[in-house]
């Protein structure tokens, strides 16, 4: 076993254990906390594909954003308690069920879908450096680079709409 | 491609109207704005090609239903400024929305590249979430934007897998690369897995049955002007990039995936005419209707030769029948808790004119001749016959039976019972917007040719 | 430089991504606090982030790592339109438990 | 002039009489539809000359539908039958006022457009069109002018609403499978083709379900009764008077010579159905208790026969169940509008609360019983022409159809005389009958007329309609033959 | 001409009945009885026309107008055949016709609905003569049940009293039960030959000898006769014709006794070539006609309203009638449809002279000694009595016993059957006479003091009947029978050998002499001897309950057909209808509970809709991966 695969291997049970810990711990904060080890884990993994860029990317949008707002309501809304009330049994047991049975469903498809892989192709070619991705991004998909700051424009607008408080109502 | 460009810069252009503080010219702006962009967007049905390194493409299918979604913003612009009289202060948010929304739209009906179509779909879906939750201080609002975007979230992951499998298997987000791929190289069992994944992501979009659920709660708590645009431009814009993408992704159809495709048909047409019989809310209801539309539009996906026509019409008349419908649903719930059936009680009395718009949008759906939601049927079924489903038509005509039952519903209450309250004068543009799109209906339906060629 | 796949396999990547995928829904299912239902919603995303990356070094192209922006715009986007009605939810009703939310059924 | 006018001119007529307000709709109404008479009979003129008022032109190019409108003679007599009928019905209503006439008169003539259309229609496509079209005006005439309690008359109009259309939906489909194996549907090329047998089964049980439950057959007549008894006499009057004819007419002119072989191989059940209806309705009516309930089974009863009648695949069938659809459409209309004459007057509709009207007013007693009497098709009267000849027809087919079905005369004698009785005869009622008017007289005299000038002379729509009748005949044994 | 004639003939009467429909209630009750009785008197005369004619040439006239009805094989035109038979039947039906008319001009003067009643017997001769003289049998059975809806109308002309008019009601439905069977027989002859023409139905008949052998032809006569059966009053379809006495009397004179019941006859009459080839059913008409003729004749001994007795005795005539058709002797049978015409005629209007005397008293319980207050009435009543019981010389002996002498000459068990009916035909014949004139009136006081002769007017026409009552036993004399010479066309061969006056003829004559005179003596001993009167209504025991309720035959069919069939009528409209339309508006209920039930599914919850998403993810793997 090489290096890299138990770098692999132990990357991994992180994030799956992150993440499960994630969805199983009571206390929001410290969900929110273990999906950032997640998060990390999987910049991890894009160092492990040499994908330096899109780590560091991956690091700020998700750690530094995503998982900030989520802190920020989290404590705006005073939820640090285990404020969530005790469920059905019938609901847990369908949620572990349906895991189940997905898990199952979508690892027997794949495994019967994957083919053999014998060789990996290698073009030797620069691929991932900043400099390519950024030729990539601004010249083949511009497009879809401006599209997504209509995307954010509307995003915007809208919290902005559903947090504004109308006048009329003052 | 410019379509999507002066659309978004429209948008802007509503956002600016807001800063300088020219609220009432927002709507007539914006409606001259996409009366130009309608013109120059048929006009460029003579310019066919692909732009920006295939990322749109424009062809006879895009131009056709980039022009029905914009004829369908107008209508829903049009109501805007009455529907949100009581929050003028947010009018140009909500006109921004709904325009950027329509940039979505497009960017979904003519992408080239599966970045443009993931895009576009998360603009209409964001926006729609907003739009859902836009009444704050109603819980039902909230609830309903809370339920869409819970839902919906969860399906753009489905899709997002999709597209990331369909990469994997042939490394290229562009349709013409895939196509390529899949005709000339072996390739990874991923890609129907992935094809799958964006079925059933759109599937949930469309909202057929068992990715339905979702449907009736957030119509019922979104605002109607809302509710009017999930089901008449959100719904008929997914099914159309449903089409395009099985269309372009799965050129040769499999047995098994047709038979998927008929099971969901036929358990939207039932299901939802069945579960629309005993709803008492008017909107409610028109989601039931809407799941068994979504029935028959998903069965274009089957059709042999004329699908894309015959879905450009469904999707017309069954849009232009909604909007007719919402003009006067608006109107009567205007100020109620509830859009109860009972609202409707003796409004064929208290107005003759928008009580007769709406009979003739609810014969529409039903399938009653000369307006164009019979024809649409009929064009429909008349493919089907020739695909050999014909479960599937004996199916969509029992469905089309029942789904009599509760559209005469509404009709019943107009006209045998005696209103408890009155109504306040009618607005203008609801007015308006109904009577042209009942024309629009009817045109429809004595010149079905119109529509039904364009697409060669 | 190497590919890394070489020594690791796809399929392992594949299957973590799966996996994690089937965490993200497991969550979605399983709990009914609406702020961990979107952690659960961001697991989803990032484990097809993963697979992007996986594949577009599969693949040795740099399109799909291109498209993992995007994915995380619209990450971003959802969240934040997510947060914003789950705090308008909360204002109104004080809860954010998504059972709670059953006016509309039937 | 084609034909397309008489359709354009009831259309704009019906525009109209909704602009004309409520106070001149009926005038408006009337006019027009006397108007269409006059047009029919331009009509009529003409083919008689041997011109052509066949009106064709592409409608929608794929697929391939046209609107078309042929004149022969079959579809004159329907076209004569609806307009002449229609300008009835409306005259008829003179006596009543109803609130918001304007919508009402507007509908009756846009019913009377949409029948019209399925009669002269030579596309299935236009002819299911219209089919369906005719329901509408009809469900909202029963709806909102109705009588009885409202509940139970939106259910009754509701269901027949439902299962009227339900059928027709599977006559849709009949079609549509047609056109995938003609690639059009203009009725010519449909009588071209040749089914396979187990084809010919499906499609002939499509159509008639819609047909069995438009004419009614039994056991498809439930919804029957109870809307002709909720619906304004005008309304059942338009459904009993012509909307069945257009059932049977559509037997004879789609149905038989589409799918002969499923005709033939299944006549004796088709014919045993009918003929149940026959008997199953003139028992029903033995013990109704609302004159206009009576009526309708009494309507079932008729109409079973021409349905026996058409179903013979005989030009004596045929000719018999044109003869008598036309006959019967003038009595019907005649009894049901007996029936609002008496119930203007006494408010009811439960012969037990009727009776003593003959000493009170001759006249009337008179007309009513001429009309009766042609109901149960006295010799001379028009009625009995068509019921010969169907009961002819059917005796070549099978003497005991025949003799069962010949039992309506003997029934329909007990029924109706048993009604007339009661509600004309005996003591004179506590109620006051005042003398009828000379609108409601005019209405009476005009179908007696009718119904006694053909009874004796009925050569003039014997000559019409034969040919028409032999050509379809005629393309029915082609294919029984080949 | 001739044609012209023929249309004055049948328009005459039409033109009566619309001048007394439109006009009559204005004009006045002279012209609405003198236009009445004229436009029957044209008639009359017309016919005595084309008597005349046919006596010279003997050539039927034959007379089309316009095609009718189509049909495929044939056409069925309006045409008018005049020949023997139509000729002599129409010189009665306007004759006695005239003298109805007449007589109802005093006998219903005092009715307020005189033109109506007018009109409706004006209707009921035109359709009486186009009965008679229509060409086919199609044009025949216009008359056929047009009449029949005559004397509906005319049975109920006291419409007041619901009694009446189901009385009405009762004989127009069976008559209809008849021509059900008459429309089936007509069918089945225009299938066989392509016609309904009578004279090309006889070539036909005759010609193909093929079809003697086809069942059809008898089952067709079968039909024909029990048409006959209804409108003649025979067995099983007879009792509408006692009821029918609620009418007038007048009609029950014209209709009910002279001409309308004769159709029948008539009918078969006019289709004898087609039964002649029909054995069987020539049996079966025999063995009815006989059975009616002794059954009405047992009932009509114990009947106490005066025209119930001559209801049933008008049956009991045509049950003998029949026998004769029966046996082939169709001259037979007419010769004693004209005998039996005057005589009952004069019988009825006697009765009626004597009811007007008593304002509406029919109950012979109520009455007696009449025969000094009105003398003409008694002697034409006798005159009339003694031709129907068969005494020498009178009419009814002559006919009756030509066909008493048929039949013992086919079958003895008729004659023995049909010499008892006429038997008790003289005993119920003279216990009416003995009941109503001699002895003392047993009425009210009231009814005694205005007891009074009839006017003219009622007089006359019976005077003239009783005339032909003793005399019209002329026209057919045995061995030297003008009747029969002159029918003889009609009936191809000459219809049956002629009976010469040997020793067995005046032997049978004998008898039916004695035994009439017989039943004379019991009646005579019963009634004026014993001075009996019959019994209140309560007080009837035995044999004589069962006849005076008629053998309970009314409450028979009442029980094994109206009632059941008002059951079956109760029972689907109560629960097949039920059931029927249950059906649908259950799928419709079934459909809306599976809608309720579904809304217990969209329950609200999240969890569920992604757990059903997932779910719905999961299966569509599964089906198209893993399966």
């Amino acid at each position: 076993m090489s290096t890299l695969l138990i770098i692999f291997y132990f990357l991994s049970a992180i994030t799956l254990a992150t993440a499960f810990l994630t969805i199983i711990s009571k206390n929001p904060i410290h969900s929110a906390i273990y999906l950032v080890i997640c998060f990390f884990s999987v910049a991890g993994h894009y160092l492990l594909f040499n994908a330096q860029f899109l780590a560091i990317v991956h690091i700020i949008v998700y750690s530094g954003a995503i998982m900030v707002l989520f802190l920020f309501t989290i404590m705006l809304m005073n939820l640090n308690k285990e404020g969530e009330p005790h469920k059905k049994i019938a609901t847990k047991l369908a949620a572990v069920i349906s895991f189940g049975l997905v898990c199952f469903v979508m690892l027997a498809v794949f495994i019967k879908a994957m083919p053999k892989m014998e060789t990996y192709r290698t073009s030797g070619q620069d691929f991932q450096s900043i400099k390519v991705l950024g030729k990539v991004l601004l010249n083949e998909y511009m497009v879809p680079f401006e599209f997504a700051s209509v995307l954010l424009l509307v995003a915007m607008m809208g919290v902005v709409l559903l947090s504004k408080k109308e006048k009329t109502i003052q | 491609m410019n379509t999507l460009i002066a659309i978004s810069g429209l948008g802007i252009l509503s956002l600016l109207a807001e800063i300088f503080n020219a609220r009432k010219a927002i709507v007539p702006v914006t409606i001259i704005g996409l009366l130009a962009i309608l013109g120059f967007n048929i006009s460029t049905y003579n310019h066919l090609g692909a732009y920006y390194n295939n990322m749109m493409i424009t062809d006879k299918f895009s131009v056709a239903f980039s022009s029905l979604f914009i004829v369908i913003t107008i209508f829903l612009v049009a109501l805007s400024h009455e529907f949100y009289k009581d929050q003028k202060t947010k009018i140009s948010d909500y006109v921004g929305i709904k325009v950027f929304l329509l940039a979505g739209t497009v960017a979904m009906v003519s992408f080239g590249n599966l970045s443009m179509f993931f895009l576009g779909i998360e603009v209409l879906s964001i926006s729609l979430y907003i739009l859902a939750a836009s009444n704050r201080l109603n819980l039902k609002s909230n609830e309903a934007g809370m339920k869409y975007f819970l839902m919906g979230s969860f399906a753009s992951g489905i899709i997002l897998f999709g597209i990331c499998l369909i990469y994997g298997a042939t490394g290229s987000f562009d349709l013409n690369t895939i196509l390529l791929v899949i005709s000339t190289q072996a390739y990874p069992q991923w890609y129907f897995i992935g094809i799958i994944f964006l079925l059933i992501g759109m599937l949930f979009k469309i909202a057929t049955v068992p990715f339905h659920f979702w449907a009736p709660d957030v119509y019922e708590g979104s605002p109607a002007l809302t509710t009017a645009t999930m089901s008449s431009l959100a719904k008929i814009v997914a099914m159309a990039t449903l089409y395009k993408l099985v269309m372009a992704l799965l050129p040769v159809q499999m047995y098994s995936f047709q038979l998927i495709i008929v099971c969901v048909a036929i358990a939207s047409m039932v299901l939802g005419n069945i579960m629309a019989l005993r709803q008492n809310n008017v909107k409610r209801m028109f989601a039931f209707s809407g799941i068994s539309h979504a029935g028959f539009m998903v069965s274009t996906l089957l059709l042999m030769s004329n699908a894309a026509n015959t879905l450009l019409y469904y999707a017309s008349a069954y849009a232009v029948a909604g909007v007719a419908f919402f003009a006067v649903v608006m109107y009567v719930t205007k100020d109620k808790e509830n859009e109860t059936i009972d609202s409707f009680n003796g409004f064929g009395k208290s107005h003759p004119l928008l009580a007769g718009i709406l009979t003739a949008s609810l014969l529409s759906m039903a399938g009653i001749p000369i307006l164009s939601g019979f024809f649409a049927k009929f064009f429909l079924l008349n493919q089907l016959v020739h695909t050999g489903w014909l479960v599937l038509v004996i199916v969509a005509i029992i469905s089309s039976i029942i789904s009599v039952g509760y559209y005469f519903k509404i009709i019943l209450a107009m006209y045998t019972k005696d209103s408890e309250h009155t109504l306040p004068k009618v607005p203008v543009m609801y007015q308006i917007v109904a009577v042209v799109a009942l024309i629009l209906n009817i045109a429809l339906g004595l010149f079905p040719n119109v529509v039904l060629n364009l697409l060669g | 430089m190497n590919n890394i796949l070489v020594q690791i396999g796809i399929e392992n990547y594949i299957f973590l991504c799966v996996v994690l995928f089937c965490i993200g829904i497991f969550g979605v299912l399983y709990r009914r606090n609406a702020i961990i239902m979107f952690m659960s919603i961001e697991i989803m995303l990032n484990a097809v982030n993963l697979l992007f990356v996986a594949f577009s070094t599969f693949h040795q192209d740099a399109q799909g790592q291109v498209f993992v922006f995007f994915s995380m715009a619209v990450a971003a986007a959802e969240v934040a339109v997510g947060l914003a009605i789950l705090v308008s939810i909360f204002r109104n009703s004080s809860s954010i438990d998504i059972d709670n939310l059953k006016n509309l059924k039937g | 002039m084609n034909v397309s006018f008489i359709l354009i001119f009831l259309l704009f007529g019906a525009v109209a009489t909704y602009f004309a307000g409520d106070k001149l709709a009926k005038t408006v109404a009337l006019f027009f539809s006397l108007a269409s008479v006059v047009g029919s009979i331009f009509i009529l003129n003409q083919y008689n000359h041997g011109i052509n008022s066949d009106f064709i032109a592409n409608w929608i190019s794929n697929p391939n539908l046209y609107i078309a409108l042929k004149v022969d003679g079959l579809s004159l007599a329907m076209l004569l039958l609806t307009t002449v009928l229609t300008s009835i019905i409306i005259f008829s209503s003179f006596g009543n006022q109803y609130k918001n006439s304007k919508s009402f008169y507007a509908l009756v003539l846009f019913m009377s457009f949409a029948m019209v259309g399925t009669f002269l229609s030579a596309d299935a496509f236009l002819y299911y069109i219209f089919w369906e079209l005719s329901l509408i005006p009809i469900y909202f005439i029963a709806l909102v002018w109705g009588n009885g309690d409202a509940e139970e008359r939106k259910k009754a109009v509701i269901k027949f609403f439902i299962y009227t259309l339900a059928g027709s939906l599977f006559m849709l489909v009949a079609f549509i499978y047609l056109f995938q194996k003609v690639g059009s549907l203009m009725i010519g090329d449909l009588y071209t083709i040749l089914l396979t047998q187990n084809e010919q089964f499906w499609i002939f049980l499509a159509m008639f379900l819609a047909y069995a439950i438009k004419i009614p057959i039994i056991p498809f007549h439930t919804w029957q009764a109870n809307v002709y008894q909720k619906s304004p006499t005008v309304g059942t009057m338009l459904l009993s008077g012509i909307m069945l004819k257009m059932g049977l007419y559509s037997v004879i002119r789609w149905q038989l010579p589409i799918a002969p072989f499923a005709a033939k191989t299944y006549m004796t059940i088709l014919i045993a159905l009918s003929v149940a209806g026959v008997v199953y309705g003139s028992t029903v009516a033995l013990k109704q208790k609302n004159i206009k309930k009576l009526l309708a089974y009494s309507s079932l009863a008729h109409v079973g026969l021409i349905a026996a009648g058409a179903y013979t695949l005989t030009l004596d069938g045929l000719r018999g169940a044109v003869l008598q659809m036309i006959a019967h459409g003038f009595v019907v209309v005649g009894l049901f509008f007996a029936a609002e004459v008496i119930e203007r007057r006494f408010k009811t509709q439960e012969i037990s609360e009727m009776g003593g009207i003959r000493i009170q007013d001759n006249k009337f007693t008179s007309m009513f019983m001429i009309i009766m009497l042609a109901s149960v098709a006295l010799p001379g009267t028009f009625n009995f022409v068509g019921e010969f000849t169907l009961l002819y027809s059917l005796y070549s087919a099978n003497i005991w159809f025949a003799i069962i079905a010949g039992t309506t005369i003997i029934l329909g004698a007990v029924y109706m005389l048993k009604m007339f009785q009661h509600v004309m005869l005996g003591e004179a009622n506590a109620k006051v009958f005042q003398s009828i008017t000379t609108n409601e007289t005019i209405v009476f005299v005009v179908i007696i007329v009718v119904l006694l000038f053909f009874g004796l002379f009925p050569k003039p729509i014997t000559d019409l309609i034969t040919p028409a009748l032999q050509e379809i005949v005629a393309k029915i044994n082609m294919q029984l033959n080949s | 001409m001739e044609k012209n004639l023929a249309l004055v003939l049948l328009l005459a009467p039409l033109c009566g009945f619309l001048f007394n429909v439109f006009l009559g209630k204005k004009a006045g009750k002279t012209i609405i009885g003198a236009i009445g009785t004229l436009s029957i008197l044209i008639s009359f005369f017309a016919t005595t026309y084309f008597f005349a004619l046919i006596q010279s040439n003997a050539k039927p006239i034959q007379i089309d107008l316009f095609q009718w009805i189509s049909l495929e094989k044939f056409n069925v035109n309006f045409s008018f055949l005049l020949d023997q038979l139509s000729i002599i039947w129409l010189l009665f039906v306007t004759g006695i016709g005239t003298l109805i008319h007449l007589y109802s001009i005093s006998y219903m003067h005092d009715d307020e609905n005189m033109h109506k009643f007018f009109a409706y017997l004006n209707l009921f001769v035109f359709f009486m003569v186009t009965l008679v003289i229509g060409s086919n049998l199609l044009v025949m059975f216009i008359g056929w049940e047009g009449v029949g809806l005559c004397s509906y109308l005319l049975i109920g002309f006291w419409y007041k009293n619901q009694e009446y008019n189901d009385a009405a009601k009762k004989a127009f439905i069976m008559n209809r039960i008849g021509d059900l069977g008459l429309l089936i027989g007509i069918f089945i002859l225009g299938y066989l030959f392509n016609t309904l023409d009578y004279a090309t139905l006889k070539t036909g008949i005759l010609a193909n000898s093929d079809i003697l052998s086809n069942p059809l032809l008898s089952i067709a006569a079968l039909c024909l006769f029990i048409g006959a059966c209804g409108k003649s009053a025979q067995i099983p379809l007879y009792t509408w014709l006692p009821d029918a006495m609620a009418g007038p009397t007048p009609v029950s004179a014209l209709i009910h006794a002279a001409t309308m019941v004769t159709a029948g006859i008539f009918m078969v009459t006019r289709m004898n070539f087609l039964f002649n080839l029909a054995p069987y059913v020539q049996d079966i008409m025999a063995i009815v006609g006989t059975i009616t003729a002794i059954v009405a004749a047992s009932i009509g001994l114990v009947q106490n309203d005066i025209k119930k007795v001559l209801a049933y005795s008008t049956v009991s005539q045509l049950g003998l009638m029949f026998l004769a058709l029966g046996l082939g002797a169709y001259e037979v049978a007419v010769f004693h449809v004209i005998t039996h015409a005057f005589f009952k005629a004069c019988l009825f209007l006697g009765s009626g002279s004597v009811i007007h005397a008593l304002h509406g008293e029919q109950d012979m319980r109520n009455m007696g000694g009449l025969k000094k207050v009105m003398p003409i009435t008694f002697w034409t009543m006798m005159i009339s009595t003694l031709a129907i019981a068969g005494i020498f010389p009178f009419a009814g002996f002559w006919s009756k016993d030509e066909i008493l002498m048929t039949a013992f000459h086919g079958n003895m068990i008729l004659w023995i059957i049909g010499s008892i009916a006429s038997i008790m035909t003289a005993f119920y014949m003279f216990r009416l006479m003995y009941l109503t004139f001699f002895k003392e009136f047993r009425g009210t006081d009231e009814q005694k003091h205005h007891l009074h002769e009839s006017p003219s007017l009622i007089t006359i026409p019976l005077i003239i009947l009783a005339f032909l009552a003793a005399i019209g036993g002329l026209i057919s004399l045995p061995g030297n029978s003008w009747l029969n010479h002159y029918l003889a066309p009609l009936f191809g061969k000459v219809g049956h050998a002629e009976h010469h006056l040997d020793g067995t003829a005046y032997v049978l004559m004998a008898i039916a002499t004695v035994g009439a005179l017989v039943g004379i003596g019991i009646a005579y001993s019963k009634y004026i001897k014993q001075n009996q009167v019959p019994e209140e209504d309560s007080k009837i025991t035995g044999v004589a309950k069962v006849l005076y309720n008629k053998y309970y035959v009314d409450e028979i069919y009442d029980a094994i057909i109206v009632n059941p069939l008002y059951k079956v009528s109760h029972f689907c409209r109560k629960y097949i209808e039920t059931a029927v339309s249950g059906f649908v508006f259950g799928l419709g209920k079934v459909t809306n509970e599976i809608g309720t039930q579904g809304k217990l599914v969209q329950n609200g919850s999240i969890g569920l809709y992604l757990f059903a998403f997932v779910l719905g993810v999961c299966s569509i793997f599964i089906y198209l991966f893993l399966v």
